[in-house]
């Protein structure tokens, strides 16, 4: 069983750390404190943290912060940056307007 | 800020100038080129305040992916300057949250 | 560690984490097995976010009725979490003579349960939300329904059932659950074996394939279900939406971004890529749907889509139930897409079958051998 | 639906290369991209380029830029700009938005050229305006052309920290300071040697410890770290500035692959998660290739040749081409690609301690550290020799893929051999003419003629000068040496500026003979 997937896995407690109050996620202003917060209340992966605390679900769709999310979640779980699985990624690839969206030429 | 004469990609091109207003404010800039790039030649550095600590963006990727610098253009809120290009007229606002309502 | 607990609970969707939270509170030892890496994948984590009792079939009302009584307006507090619940009431729009005729009769039957809900006109819809567009001729209201953050209200039950000691394993695809000496006990994965003396299964349209395992067949498919994200807007309404037509269906967040799901009308005969990718067509036809009743947010920006499969059932009602011929199985499955209004009673009521014996709301009607042949 | 042979998406230097193989045998090409102007990066890009002669080298990449378009339209490549693909579905499906509509299209082969995101470093401050990306930076200087700040401070001295530093100097901006808290300049020894000679100080070991200011940037401190990263109170020093650029690396852009379903894998070394592919660039999705940064960062000119090699293979998967000339066509662009790999920065030595060069010399110390070769330094390498009468001066002193300046010289002075990383080596018995064409070849500034028989007790230093505004001949300055120190008075004695050139300027400057080794700048 990975680390990743035993969520009862020890990783001992939240300790707060001087940087915690550092915006992460520019668009929906998400500290590394609070993604620190989050890995410590269960959340392993990227795709519960993004559900959870919102980093990389704004305008941006997490252009800016997926790579620092990924290496602050992998610090606080012990684990390689390299075995935490990236968001899926989703259309539309920029934001789009509805009527644009919805007025198909096929 | 213009960079008129440049050592290698020689004189700027003539671009007609075009006149919109930034906050109420009439302003300069070319048309055709980024409501941004209008902005930054003009000093404007802040482009809006966010949502829930109001603090302060700007300009940050100048292609379109960062959506940092969206601003409220027509009425419209989250519109990406740097990728959206100036035409005569247009109302450009600063974008407090979602709108260009300041909020305190 | 051991692999022994009262309760296996297959699947980690917003059912199964309900279940364990309620289980663990009332003293039992919990594991909850789920195939995906991340906890509530299918479902739970691609739909509306309705927490509604109208326009549900009168099998399930009592219980959607039941949580919305005595759960919901609760759950942030015993979650410890904010689900965003808004109790803000739930318009199901009709443009066309023949929308309204369903809507009466959904309406009615609903009544005759004993529901506080009516038909309104065009008109008295747009006093409520005044963003609608003038081609909405009636509406059924019902204001004790709302909306919650289905993302949240998962992985709130989650965190929760995780500090009351619930064991959480993800990536641990049951394939198998067996019979020992008549009774239902082991649950095997590819590398490990768990045991508990009652298994809930509780994964979705999977519980099909599990079923059979031990020789029981839920007649269910599955379907894609699509939900769009906007960018966030200034708050402008907070209820629940949905649409005789079945067009699409939403709300508007905490957060000021709209949610919106929808269909294409074409799910049935999607292929699967093995990725939750909807077609091409699925995300503009949801848009076309959503801009006839809300011209107003035709400017507004999708930022993100999402898709996946759901469990359907043949008469889109749930299975919940116990299985006498296979005792120490309790079957939580073919949701048909709204499960989640009705998650925390469906999670009350497993706790009780399983520790009390019985469910303190009867479920005959959801019985897994109700189906029958048409003549 | 409308239907294409090869769908590319990104008219980038990687995408407009497949586009145009593809188009030569015959396919029908289309060629997206979200920009409103093609070319990608190379647009912003306005130095001359590294590599070998054959592909593209020391041309500046805009001209490259021109030169793809140019090539792409001749091979009847339809290129669509302001269209951006939104996503990638099953069956080879793509969606663009063009105008107020979203147009669906299928093609036989996808070849995804999307390129690459700039990472981001976070730091007290790093969301004030002011902050920008290095790539900003070049899009508003050289696109927009518009000044992206007054007095900057680079973070990162990578290849992009280094030539977009000095693009800001050529923009006519002023940059304090580069800092890495690397203990050693990640780039090139030659882009270091060029920003470090206009006088700007290397802070390596360094960080940002905050960006100050209320409403944007006015200052920022930076301070130095331990072998653990670790801040040392006290090294505090602060800078009054008004924009901070980041080049802290790129990461592919590659979401719209994983949308797609391909096999993904998240490779350092490839900067970030990237499809699997083979040697074509073929990925688990038969008929779905990628070609440059997409695939794995690199620079432009292994874009362009990977782009080449994707589009002949989709050329061959669709039958246009049969497998002898796949292996024909391929073999030897591989071949290129291979050798714009070696090197010390090549993959292969990434994160190794390199001591020596492959012929053996030592490397310098101080040009990793400070940016600049000592005068002590300098002389060991076989570019650098001791001649009568006017020579070049070649201070190439790391074996990186570039050899323009052998053919540069009509008179066989230089050497490089086949071999392209090798350093350049000066033969001491050639009759140099002083004609220049070498120092105006070389990609990376690195090539000086010095003439000490100049004048009595004078020499003559001539140099690459790609600054606005030109010195005058009979101007009077001063000298500076490899670190930006004013050494001595010296007088523009010539100036040249042949089409041949293209635009480096050469400067000759009279200075005391004992300074014809040092002086290598003009103020």
């Amino acid at each position: 069983m990975s680390k990743i997937n035993d969520r009862s896995r020890e990783i001992g407690e939240y300790i707060a750390q001087p940087d915690d109050d550092l915006i992460i996620c520019r668009c929906e202003e998400i500290t590394k404190g609070e993604i620190r917060k989050a890995v410590y209340d269960g959340m392993f992966t990227i795709t519960e943290i993004r559900r959870y605390l919102r980093t990389g679900m704004g305008l941006c769709q997490g252009q800016t912060c997926a790579k620092l999310v990924k290496g602050i979640v992998a610090r606080e779980l012990g684990v390689s940056p390299l075995s935490i699985e990236a968001a899926m990624s989703r259309a539309p690839m920029r934001p789009i307007e509805m009527k644009v969206l919805g007025n198909e030429i096929s | 800020m213009r960079i008129m004469h440049h050592p290698i990609l020689g004189e700027s091109e003539k671009k007609d100038l075009v006149i919109f207003t930034f906050d109420g404010k009439a302003m300069e800039g070319y048309q055709s080129e980024p409501i941004a790039a209008a902005l930054r030649a003009a000093g404007v550095m802040v482009h809006r305040h966010t949502q829930k600590e109001n603090s302060p963006r700007g300009l940050f990727c100048a292609i379109g992916r960062c959506t940092d610098c969206v601003m409220v253009v027509d009425g419209k809120p989250n519109v990406r300057t740097c990728v959206t290009p100036l035409t005569a007229g247009m109302n450009v606002q600063t974008q407090y949250g979602v709108s260009a309502k300041k909020t305190d | 560690m051991k692999n022994c607990a009262d309760v296996i609970i297959v699947g980690s969707g917003v059912i199964g984490n309900a279940a364990a939270y309620y289980l663990a509170k009332r003293g039992a030892s919990v594991i909850v097995l789920e195939k995906s890496d991340n906890i509530g994948d299918g479902g739970s984590s691609r739909n509306g976010g309705g927490v509604r009792q109208s326009g549900r079939d009168k099998r399930e009302l009592p219980l959607a009725m039941f949580g919305i009584k005595n759960l919901w307006p609760t759950l942030s507090e015993e979650l410890e979490m904010d689900v965003e619940y808004y109790q803000d009431g739930n318009l199901r729009l009709g443009k066309t003579a023949a929308h309204i005729q369903t809507l009466t009769g959904l309406t009615n039957n609903a009544t005759d349960c004993g529901l506080d809900v009516s038909m309104i006109s065009g008109d008295d819809a747009r006093q409520i939300c005044p963003y609608l567009s003038e081609e909405v001729t009636g509406a059924s209201w019902c204001p004790t329904d709302g909306h919650a953050n289905p993302l949240l209200t998962t992985l709130a039950y989650y965190r929760k059932a995780r500090q009351l000691g619930v064991r959480f394993i993800t990536g641990e695809e049951v394939v198998e659950i067996r019979k020992i000496k008549g009774k239902a006990r082991q649950v095997l994965t590819p590398n490990n074996s768990y045991e508990g003396e009652t298994i809930i299964l509780a994964a979705g349209y999977d519980s099909r394939k599990i079923a059979s395992t031990f020789g029981i067949d839920i007649p269910m498919t599955q379907a894609l279900l699509e939900v769009l994200v906007t960018e966030a807007q200034p708050p402008m309404f907070y209820q629940m939406l949905g649409t005789a037509a079945a067009d699409f269906y939403g709300h508007q967040s905490t957060h000021g971004s709209f949610v919106f799901g929808g269909s294409s009308g074409l799910e049935d005969v999607n292929k699967d890529n093995g990725t939750p990718t909807s077609t091409s067509l699925t995300a503009s036809c949801i848009c076309r749907g959503i801009m006839k009743y809300f011209p107003i947010l035709e400017d507004i920006k999708i930022v993100r889509s999402w898709a996946g499969w759901m469990d359907v059932c043949v008469d889109h009602v749930p299975v919940l139930s116990f299985v006498e011929e296979v005792p120490g199985i309790i079957l939580a499955s073919a949701f048909s897409g709204h499960g989640f209004g009705i998650s925390p009673a469906v999670g009350t009521l497993l706790s009780e079958m399983v520790i009390d014996g019985q469910p303190s709301l009867d479920l005959s009607a959801l019985r897994y051998d109700r189906f029958k042949a048409k003549i | 639906m409308k239907r294409y042979d090869v769908i590319v998406v990104g008219a980038g230097p990687a995408g407009l290369s497949a586009a145009i193989e593809a188009g030569k045998k015959g396919l029908r090409v289309i060629v997206f991209d979200e920009n409103a102007k093609p070319g990608g990066q190379l647009f912003k890009q306005i130095h001359k380029f590294f590599g070998s002669i054959e592909h593209k080298a020391k041309i500046r990449g805009f001209k490259i830029g021109e030169d793809l378009l140019k090539e792409a339209s001749a091979a009847g490549v339809e290129v669509v700009l302001n269209a951006i693909v939104i996503g990638l579905f099953l069956d080879k499906e793509i969606t663009v938005q063009i105008n107020d509509a979203v147009v669906h299209y299928k093609g036989d082969a996808i070849i995804v050229a999307t390129g690459a995101s700039e990472n981001m470093i976070t730091f007290n401050g790093w969301t004030l305006p002011g902050v920008i990306g290095a790539g900003a930076a070049q899009t508003m200087m050289n696109l927009h052309r518009v000044k992206p700040g007054k007095k900057i401070l680079m973070l990162g001295t990578g290849n992009v920290g280094l030539v977009v530093s000095f693009q800001l100097m050529q923009a006519g901006c002023e940059v304090v300071a580069l800092v890495d808290a690397a203990p050693k300049i990640g780039g090139y020894g030659v882009h270091a040697a060029k920003v470090a000679r206009c006088g700007v100080p290397f802070y390596l070991s360094h960080t940002i410890i905050k960006a100050e200011g209320d409403d944007c940037v006015t200052g920022v401190t930076i301070g130095a770290v331990d072998n653990k990263w670790q801040l040392i109170p006290g090294t505090e020093k602060h800078f009054d500035i008004d924009t901070i650029c980041l080049a802290v690396g790129l990461s592919p852009m590659s979401q719209l692959l994983k949308m797609a379903g391909c096999e993904m894998e998240d490779n350092p070394a490839k900067g970030g998660l990237v499809p699997t592919c083979d040697q074509y660039g073929e990925t688990s999705i038969d008929g779905i290739f990628v070609s440059g940064d997409v695939s794995g960062i690199e620079e432009a000119s292994s874009a362009m040749i990977g782009g080449r090699i994707s589009g002949v293979a989709a050329a061959y998967r669709l039958g246009f081409i049969d497998y002898e000339e796949l292996e024909l066509k391929s073999e030897a662009l591989k071949k290129a690609l291979l050798s714009l790999r070696q090197g010390m920065f090549g993959p292969e030595n990434k994160g190794k301690e390199l001591t020596k060069t492959e012929e053996g010399y030592a490397i310098s110390a101080n040009l990793l550290t400070k940016g600049y070769l000592t005068n002590e330094e300098v002389m060991n390498y076989p570019g650098v020799k001791t001649m009568k009468g006017i020579h070049p001066i070649i201070e190439c002193s790391q074996n990186i893929p570039c050899n323009p300046c052998q053919d540069a010289c009509k008179k066989k002075c230089i050497t490089i051999g086949d071999n392209i990383t090798a350093l350049p080596v000066v033969d001491e018995a050639s009759q140099c003419s002083g004609c220049g064409m070498c120092v105006a070849s070389c990609s990376g500034q690195s090539i000086f003629l010095l003439n000490e028989d100049y004048e009595e007790g004078y020499a003559s230093v001539t140099l690459p000068y790609e600054f606005s505004p030109l010195p005058q001949k009979g101007m009077m300055g001063f000298a500076l040496d490899r670190s930006g120190k004013a050494i001595c008075e010296a007088e523009v004695v010539d100036v040249k500026s042949a089409p041949a050139f293209d635009h480096s300027n050469l400067l000759t400057i009279k200075v005391p003979k004992e300074m014809g080794m040092n002086a290598r700048f003009f103020k």
